[in-house]
């Protein structure tokens, strides 16, 4: 019988079996020691495995993400915690002009078997610098594989695929699906773990749930909203296919294609900026095969509308998008007059 | 120099002013946020309550904020870190709407929009932020725009001993010292970076050490004692005023509460802050005040009581406020 | 008569006449002072001004320009150098979580009157670490202004506009345009440049040329390169319009709107990454309003593929866009399946 | 300690293959970059030629190079900056595939995707990147890896004097010096960060002085000489490989050419390279090595042809390489 497993305990788990299996892994971050990970990603691994591996750091994320980097191409694994995404401004050097390009600079010479991951995501009035989610800061940047997962499964199975990478990837997982004991967070993030390693392939987009009237295009925490929302708008007679991108580098564009050709609607349901990022890069995705995609209405992003995080709960609320928006623009998208005809229609 | 009467007084009231505060603030905090108004399964709920998010409460530390503000004019600058309530209040940072920004309330300084970790009171010159050493920078900034107006205005940055680590204490104290900044940077000791303890994160004793490093005058302060901290700051701050440059200052202070609210503190040995807090200042500088003549039981009463009705008055005054309409997110990214 | 400027000219004529107008103007960055900048955008301004007001720094990018959001919280006006863009890495934090932010998060209770210039863009064989475009990255997080100048003229207008500007602005130009004597350049870019001050407004496009079949979106570098295309592609009987985006914050949608609704065809031609940047979002500008676009063809993106830039010329070569490649892709757009029916006119 | 016979004339003959790689250099670039070859107007065109790009030479900094690496073996790391080519010869790069990598040939360190700052050759442990204090952070984490290893091997960090005002810098000292890693940080101090002077950069006179804040040793060379610097990081390498910890060490030494190829260097005082050249450190080890009996004309002209065949042998097999194709530029952004 499989376990239910919280997000974080999934994390943890899958770092504690490679590390059980593999002595050149190990952990650096802040409180990742004693405390467990501020967000318990590397709860109980102190105790299993020792402050040799388990190494608490100083706050100098460019010294000791930099340290990661020089490690990896010493053949060892690290995995570095930056505890929030946000703070990748101080060290974003170490990060996108060196962990990302050295393999490509050498020409394929070396490896760099590097696992960086963050907390990120708001929702709980943590503000302007804590409360980013910035997966496309990172995926714009070529040289690391960008991964999102939306649930324990996926988190355990997509950890020990990163771990087990030869290449740079930065692994971020939002706060509120993590099951923490002090954050209200999504109880479909808890789900069915296998105790065995698995692993789960990069690239490869999940269908959550299959519809026939509008595809959602989301990832992370926001697929929890998109299946709240899908159980509302199934009430309501609408058909939700979503689609959980889990990562974003590489990105699984066929899946999106094949759905959006099914459904013909899309709404992209994001909780990073809106402009210059991910949603307009799936829109770009349906925009390029508008020859082979049937589009019945324009499609639809929701986004924090480049703004900053703000503390106030109202404010924030408005800016992430809730359960309810998301309901309100598949309805609208439903609602866009049809029918349409397409590109690749007045082809045939 | 030894502080005057007027400014043992101040610095007195100021620290129980401060210590109310944060003690309010930990009560407040709790509100909403324990079971069973809260998600089945949670111990506490970070987002719920009037006063959700991170919180980062300074009683303890009260000593390092009273002995430099005393020093300062109000067109001085400080700019603080992630706890900041402390330094807000010593440096004349209204009540009201500081503590309405902490409820997200429309009226606070920042309308609800920054949060206790942001609070921007320009009329006080007064900042912060919630990056890890990112007060010095723009406290240098503050203080190379009065060099270049010739004014004796100076520049305050704090942070603790964790962020001492980070690149941009490096980077400011060496820019600070060539360009002979008025600026003044004081680096609250009070043993943990959240869980992680100094001698985990740091490779030498005294930060003040690290002064050499520039050219600039280090002075450790060992006692967590407004008056000592008094007596460096006085120093720092006549050094910076007469054009000289840059002081860093360390204090040896103490952190009562968790790293935030809601830390288990697990990291900590049993006891340890009950053993702190016998040491508090408060009660010490009193003491002083007394023998002093500058005290006595009555007068400290009243103080105390005018300094809770005041703290009362803005906790007050934030529930009561508004809060912003949620569309009113989308103004203010540009001015 | 007005004379021709080079656009390193004509931002360091912009700056000092600024500098010459508000005594709160000052100049830092690394070697702007006697060097007059790497790419010359300060040329001069050490003599005129003296080293109180043309400050060269350490290597300190964090350091300084937090210095520089210090002093312009307090009433000054600091234009900071960020010698190439590409060092944004070590610095991004003060850039993208104070500069940005403070504004919004003091509720708009403070200016930040700060232009941080860099510069921008590869085609001289720099590599992956001095070479890159990045305006998406700025872009993409809230709070900053970002411009990206095609020419002298747009450049001493754009970087007054930007100094006079309570917010902070980035101003990025393209070191391939800058008519320095020791790197070729893009002889379009050196034009007439009126010698009193005058501004541009920011969030206006600018049609560089008007055509009937294609519309071309770009920015920056890409802008020559466009011309150049256009004529090429002109004497083979297609009409193309270019869009010269001049700022990408604000952006202007109209403009593109405009052009597309008229042409019916896209080409988005960029020196940035590809994938989750600036071609994605012009791309959703379009997807979004399909029901008013009547495409003939789907949109095309020319941008670098998603890898660092590589060293070698013929290998930079084919990463970057080059005359030819947009020469192709408009052709190829052209050629693509025709008539189509777009959302809107089955509306009708 | 002194070094050995074998050492001294290693030394000296590696020198003189960095100096005559780097005039060559010089020379090669040029190639094709000046009118009339290049775009009207134009006095030099960067781009053009066979090795374009950027080009930072080391001619006169041979000393921190053969000094250093003397001490080092092949399984110990060297993390370089922008002006990489006098360490990765004296570390043992090949001089065939790292000039292949600056022609941007196939057959290069990096099959031409890295560059002149971007050299990587994992089987002798050399690295290097464009960003000023790039170096430091990783070579700690080589350093790191032997530890876990429990090997001997130790990690050198190059980097110029401008870098130590980098965050990356102090953020890598404490961290070396508090896990007490066998890393040794080595600082070029040729006076010149691009245009801007020491005094202009930086708080202090000596980086070595710098050491104390991290509670490490430090050791200042004043002499741009082999020797001087085989003698400080004898010790340091030895305190590093016996597991006691870091060591910072500053050579004064001296840039003969521009801070890049085409540097107008009109920031230079008039005649100053000149001056400078007169204490070349080559000759004067020369000179040592006639007095010790470890050389004589014959021997010095032999040594002198045999490192100009090398060098002149490696530029033709990078000229005779063929390029990549176009589209190998879409490999290797992962492997
Ligand atoms: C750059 C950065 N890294 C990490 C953090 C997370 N963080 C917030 S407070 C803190 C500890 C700070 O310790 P210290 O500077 O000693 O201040 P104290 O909390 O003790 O007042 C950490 C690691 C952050 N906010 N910014
Ligand atoms: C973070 C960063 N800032 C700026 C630069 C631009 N830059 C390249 S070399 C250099 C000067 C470096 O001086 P120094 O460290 O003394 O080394 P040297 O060139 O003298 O060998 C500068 C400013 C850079 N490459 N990286
Ligand atoms: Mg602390
Ligand atoms: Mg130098």
């Amino acid at each position: 019988m499989t376990r239910k497993l919280t997000m974080a305990q999934a994390v943890s788990e899958a770092i504690a079996q490679e590390m059980s299996r593999d002595p050149e892994v190990f952990v650096m971050g802040e409180d990742v020691g004693k405390y467990g990970g501020i967000f318990s990603a590397t709860s109980g691994l102190l105790d299993k495995f020792g402050k040799d591996r388990i190494m608490d750091t100083p706050i100098s994320e460019t010294a000791f993400i930099g340290a990661g980097i020089g490690a990896a191409a010493d053949g060892m694994r690290p995995i570095v915690e930056l505890m929030f995404v946000d703070f990748f401004g101080v060290c974003m050097d170490m990060i996108y002009n060196h962990m990302a390009k050295n393999i490509y600079m050498a020409g394929g010479n070396i490896r760099l078997p590097m696992v960086l991951m963050a907390g990120i995501g708001g929702g709980y009035n943590d503000a302007a610098q804590h409360s980013q989610c910035l997966y496309a800061t990172f995926a714009h940047m070529p040289g690391m594989k960008v991964v999102v997962p939306s649930n324990a499964y996926d988190a355990k199975g997509l950890m020990m695929q990163a771990i087990r990478d030869d290449n740079p990837v930065v692994f971020l997982f939002h706060k509120g699906i993590m099951g923490l004991s002090w954050m209200s967070y999504f109880e479909g993030s808890t789900n069915e773990v296998p105790e065995a390693p698995y692993t789960i392939p990069f690239g490869e987009a999940r269908i959550v749930r299959e519809g026939a009237d509008v595809t959602i295009v989301t990832l992370s925490q926001m697929v929890q909203k998109a299946v709240l929302a899908a159980e509302e708008l199934a009430a309501a007679g609408i058909s939700v296919e979503i689609v959980d991108l889990r990562t974003v580098v590489p990105l699984d564009k066929d899946t999106i294609l094949r759905s959006v050709r099914k459904t013909g609607r899309l709404l992209i349901a994001d909780e990073d900026y809106l402009s210059y990022g991910l949603s307009g890069e799936i829109a770009a995705v349906i925009a390029e095969n508008l020859d082979s995609v049937a589009l019945k209405a324009p499609i639809r992003r929701l986004a924090v509308p480049d703004v900053p995080i703000p503390f106030s709960r109202p404010l924030e609320q408005f800016v992430i998008p809730q359960v309810s928006a998301i309901v309100a623009a598949a309805r609208a998208l439903v609602a866009a007059p049809q029918p349409a005809i397409s590109l690749e229609e007045t082809h045939a | 120099m030894t502080p005057s009467n007027a400014q043992l007084l101040w610095m007195y009231q100021t620290m129980v002013e401060i210590r109310d505060y944060e003690e309010t603030m930990a009560k407040v905090y709790l509100e909403g946020k324990l079971p069973p108004n809260v998600q089945k399964g949670l111990a506490f709920d970070i987002g719920a309550g009037p006063v959700p998010g991170e919180m980062h409460l300074a009683a303890g530390q009260e000593p390092v904020a009273v002995g430099v503000c005393a020093h300062l004019r109000i067109d001085d600058t400080v700019v603080g870190a992630h706890r900041p309530h402390h330094f807000a209040i010593a440096k004349g940072v209204p009540l009201n709407e500081m503590t309405a920004e902490m409820f997200g309330k429309d009226t606070g300084l920042g309308r609800g929009k920054g949060g206790h970790m942001h609070l921007f009171d320009p009329a006080h010159k007064f900042s912060c932020s919630g990056i890890v050493g990112a007060s010095m920078p723009p406290a240098c900034g503050a203080a190379l725009a009065a060099k270049k107006r010739g004014t004796d205005a100076v520049a305050v940055a704090f942070f603790g001993e964790g962020a001492t680590n980070q690149g941009a204490f490096h980077e400011s104290m060496n820019l600070a010292a060539l360009w002979k900044l008025p600026v003044i940077f004081v680096c609250e000791d009070n043993k943990y970076a959240i869980s992680v303890e100094k001698s985990v994160s740091t490779s030498i004793e005294w930060n003040s050490d690290r002064a050499v490093a520039y050219g600039m005058p280090g002075i450790g302060v060992a006692e967590n004692d407004a008056v000592a901290v008094f007596k460096a700051a006085a120093t720092a701050v006549a050094r910076a005023r007469s054009g000289a440059g840059p002081t860093l200052i360390e204090v040896k202070t103490d952190r009562y509460l968790g790293h935030f609210q809601g830390d288990p503190e697990t990291y900590r040995p049993k006891g340890e802050t009950a053993t702190l807090r016998k040491n508090d200042p408060i009660p010490r500088l009193g003491a002083q005040l007394r023998e002093l003549g500058l005290l006595d039981d009555d007068a400290d009463k009243a103080l105390r009581k005018a300094a809770r009705d005041r703290v009362a008055a803005a906790y007050d005054f934030a529930r009561k406020s508004p809060y912003p309409k949620p569309e009113d997110a989308l103004l203010h990214v540009f001015i």
